[in-house]
């Protein structure tokens, strides 16, 4: 089994919540899930920023977040164009995928461990700095460039949301104490981590099957667009990294974020900063469709045209 | 409101108006601000789900559940309340919103 | 159900049917359906604790807590979900339901 | 209470109070008894979190969150219910409180 | 102290919530380490069976459960005759002593791990086979064989209840992974176990408490049935595990597979399937009565019963 | 960095409640962090008297307990005198100051175990009979010695509040099976003690920032109040460790827990005992003043004091 176990857990809650069991995971579980995962990927980066030279990282992570705005750019045109979605629609549509999903990414490295590939752990940092970008973008798409109060009150709440914040704040943590003055740390954030992650994706399967009702309104234009838009998006993401000089390992991590959509920062900023937009479709496509593809097909696959990719390049 | 030394009996009370608006946990710190605007002197929010014509809400969902907010007022605010709630929301919110009649202990106190 | 570009106000408002029912959380989906079947457009659902003749119920019970269930609909529809939920499930469940007078914006949304 | 057998239709409606109070959970097991003492047969809790002059509270403050209580029951257990919580514990807890009217299916066993 | 010590958590939530304490543990923490102690004893299974032929275990799993149906039929007998008990709550209090309890089995478990007595760990695959048939029994009893619409909703209910389906769940992936697959998850799910163990056993003593009231409704003959009835499900549980030639650890599992009551799968189970019951009766006995006297009492005792058997029948 | 990386997490739920994040912990998170670290701390300590001579640490602890009436009795003189509080609020508030908090027993102990310095682990027991004593002496100050009803109840509603239940509780377990015989459990209850304190921590700065709010009402006089008072009780605290002849480090702890203000055991009693009086001052002076500067500043004020005392009288 190449894949990791804990996609084992996801298929398990998919079947369960498909089934109509009555399992559920309570919400005070899925807030503490999401803490943890959030405070042990931050804390990670952190560890890893204290033994790098930061200098060194602030040229490709200029280039990663200018290099993403690619997707909700694209994905708007697909979608009001092609798709015929309504204009708040389409931009809050590239706002999620243009952000990112931390489980995914979490899967993703996953994935590499069991493979024993290696990667680098400031893939981490990139996270935290491709969480918010798009979240702009899809807000400007939808207002237009009206600097008006409601668009410093929409940054401050993207940039105050807990999943930027608890992101940012472990990882300044964790650099600033380093892996040695958080020792006591990391059994619990580092060792328990995959049992967290098992227990998130078996939520998140429940979760996506009690999605797969949305699937219908969402059409199968947007289902399509949410298997290919994070196929190409991870193209230009191993295209960035090759570019980059990254090792195979963190060029197909950066792959998979660039093809993964968000399902936590970006519906709640979206609710708020263009209520115009229906959440089922946004949330249906993300959680519905590309969350369990990336999961289950897309993570093997990325590392697969990565190393094709290198293999040709070389 | 009751002050220290009140004697409170069936005497002391009167008629207020009783406002219950659902709605989603998004919009909590949004529509407890206009109640307050209004005129209220307080509210009392629960966590709910529910369903309606946008499917099923519950807090499995990262959106958001939904939120049951009960105020007790005077029939001026109460009325305010389901105005402003209604007009600046109503539009893109799934929004359940209502009012009733109610006899409370010190109703001056609302 | 309010439309996009509605203009809301005391105007619109008029009566609805508030309906309550406290039971069993095991009996959420099955109420759930019947209040759909008798013509609801949605309900609102809160997990509360209770005390009655069969004790006292809590989230701590393996069994399961109670659920309240609150429906605005018109008075057919209301009488229909008390009837309903009485004559099904009141022998065996621990129920308890009444149905109040209420005003709200949108009176025929509902 | 219903009893086997019984034939639950409209005819069997009539007149009961409603009342609720909101207060601090701390008060919960001693607002209970005195609920029962006033002879209402049983009532529903739940958690609840809301503002009021006493400012902010919810589940977040070790102290305790608020709770919602409402009893279905007769004119005079409620108006005994309503008198008895505000004389023992509207001078030193935040507190609110209101009874209305409802229709119930079998009401006189409330 | 032969006793393990997750038996004083259960003694501390006892004497708590007899005391009246204010402590008490969120119901989320419950749904949060129900859903941990199911996945934790699946999964053991599953790498277990990993390292098994399966095929030798499809005589035993057969066997143990067929016998299994003896502890609800006699115990229908004597509540509906002896007890004078009225006919659902006959078979609904059937249902709970013929189906087993997960924690009871875990304590069972602990008590031999803290003895260094051997066990098999496929004896938790039993564990998910006798979960259900004892429930199909109840309905049959208070419902005749009428295999009417309302027998096949109840068969899935009670198949996607959330107990099966992790059990199941989680064993299958234990199975298909392996333990060298899994290892990243061996740290939470096998770490961890006594420690969320400890918690449950702590909140169950509180719920056992809460139950002491039911007890007074229960009345003397219920309260006897909870304790002797076990007993009698365990002797047969001996006779059954010596017959299959299990070790002398895995047969007192099984014995306190069959004493034990189910206090999760059947109560909801029945709720649905036997409304007429009334579940204050089948709680109180199962959680009042014999799960206290299995954890404290059953256990040890069941161990010295094996043994005794053992050297008798050598 | 000589702090411990858990107050980082304080910082940063500090913080996140100040910019108005909608980062919160469920309140279920709550609950149970708050039965962990109670359990853990007390079965430390009852690990730690398994191997101790018991009856030594009788005079200690009465000493100990003699000389913690002194925090309520100096800050109600202070006060009711000189702040003009009323009556009620000045026996509450004394209460809480004089009782002790677990959280910054806990801190304390990870600033020692960061920095290397021995402590007797049987800290936590004296932890245990600090809880209740100011409990009961605020309750006298504002009720006189009226030994009516109402004081038997408060006694017992406080005797078996969760804090003293779980501590007590854990102490006996962890003392009647000892660290070997509940080895099973040192994994989860000691391994993880960290990273279960540092979520509680970024909870407590959540909660703290919330509380600013109260301070307004607070004023002046009662915030200098939360910042002198503990310094003085640690004073009191170094000097009884050190005529007990404790070590540096247990004494540094014994300062920690004299100057420590509870909020979890106090508040929950006084909100019944002494209903007259305003929970906002009390919860604003401990939680919005007093922790912090405990977590931030005090511990390690604390252990240069104590180093100094010993210094000088050495
Ligand atoms: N008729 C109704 N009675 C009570 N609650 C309702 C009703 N319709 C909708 N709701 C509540 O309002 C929320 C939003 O409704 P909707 O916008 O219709 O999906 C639902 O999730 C329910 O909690
Ligand atoms: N008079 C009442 N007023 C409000 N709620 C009640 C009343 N009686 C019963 N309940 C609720 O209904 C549930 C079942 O009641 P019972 O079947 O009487 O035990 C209780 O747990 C309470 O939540
Ligand atoms: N006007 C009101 N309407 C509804 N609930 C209220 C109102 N005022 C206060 N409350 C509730 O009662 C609690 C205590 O109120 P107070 O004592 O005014 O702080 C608040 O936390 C609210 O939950
Ligand atoms: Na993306
Ligand atoms: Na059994
Ligand atoms: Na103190």
């Amino acid at each position: 089994m190449s894949l990791d176990p804990v996609v084992g857990f996801f298929i398990l809650g998919l079947v369960a919540g498909l089934l109509g069991s009555d399992l559920k995971l309570s919400s005070g579980l899925y807030d503490t899930l999401t803490v943890y995962l959030l405070i042990a990927i931050g804390l990670k980066g952190g560890f890893e920023l204290a033994q790098t030279s930061v200098t060194s990282l602030i040229l490709p992570i200029v280039v990663v977040v200018a290099m993403s705005a690619f997707t909700p750019l694209v994905s708007y045109q697909l979608l009001h164009r092609l798709g015929k979605l309504s204009h708040p629609d389409a931009a809050s549509i590239s706002s999620h995928y243009g952000s990112v999903s931390v489980v995914t990414f979490a899967v993703g490295a996953s994935y590499l461990i069991k493979q024993d590939i290696e990667y680098d752990n400031y893939m981490s940092v990139f996270l935290v700095f491709l969480e918010f970008p798009a979240i702009i973008i899809g807000v400007l798409l939808a207002r237009g460039l009206k600097l008006d109060a409601g668009i410093h009150r929409m940054a401050r709440e993207v940039l105050t949301g807990k999943a930027i914040l608890l992101l940012v704040g472990a990882l300044l943590i964790g650099w600033i104490w380093g892996r040695e003055g958080g020792a006591s740390l990391v059994m619990f954030f580092e060792g328990l981590f995959k049992g967290f992650l098992a227990l998130f994706l078996l939520g998140m399967g429940l979760m996506t099957a009690a999605r797969f009702d949305d699937l219908r309104r969402v059409g199968p234009f947007l289902a399509g667009f949410g298997i290919v838009m994070p196929v190409i998006s991870a193209v230009g993401g191993i295209a960035v990294g090759w570019v980059l000089g990254l090792s195979q390992g963190s060029t197909m991590l950066l792959a998979t974020l660039y093809g993964s959509a968000s399902y936590i920062a970006a519906p709640a900023a979206m609710r708020i900063a263009i209520p115009e937009a229906n959440p089922a479709l946004s949330m249906g496509a993300s959680l519905g469709v590309t969350f369990p593809f990336n999961v289950v097909v897309g993570v093997p696959l990325y590392w697969e045209m990565t190393r094709w990719f290198y293999r040709v390049m070389s | 409101m009751v002050l220290p030394g009140d004697v409170l009996t069936a005497a002391t009370m009167g008629p207020v108006k009783y406002v219950v608006i659902v709605c989603e946990e998004a919009l909590e710190p949004l529509i407890g601000h206009d109640i307050m605007d209004c005129g209220a002197k307080g509210y009392t929010v629960s966590t709910v789900r529910g369903r309606g014509v946008r499917g099923v809400r519950d807090a499995r969902s990262f959106l958001s559940s939904n939120i049951r907010i009960e105020v007790l007022c005077d029939p001026a605010v109460a009325q305010a309340v389901l105005d402003t709630v209604y007009g600046k929301y109503a539009k893109h919110y799934g929004l359940v919103g209502f009012m009733q009649d109610a006899v409370a202990p010190d109703p001056d106190g609302y």
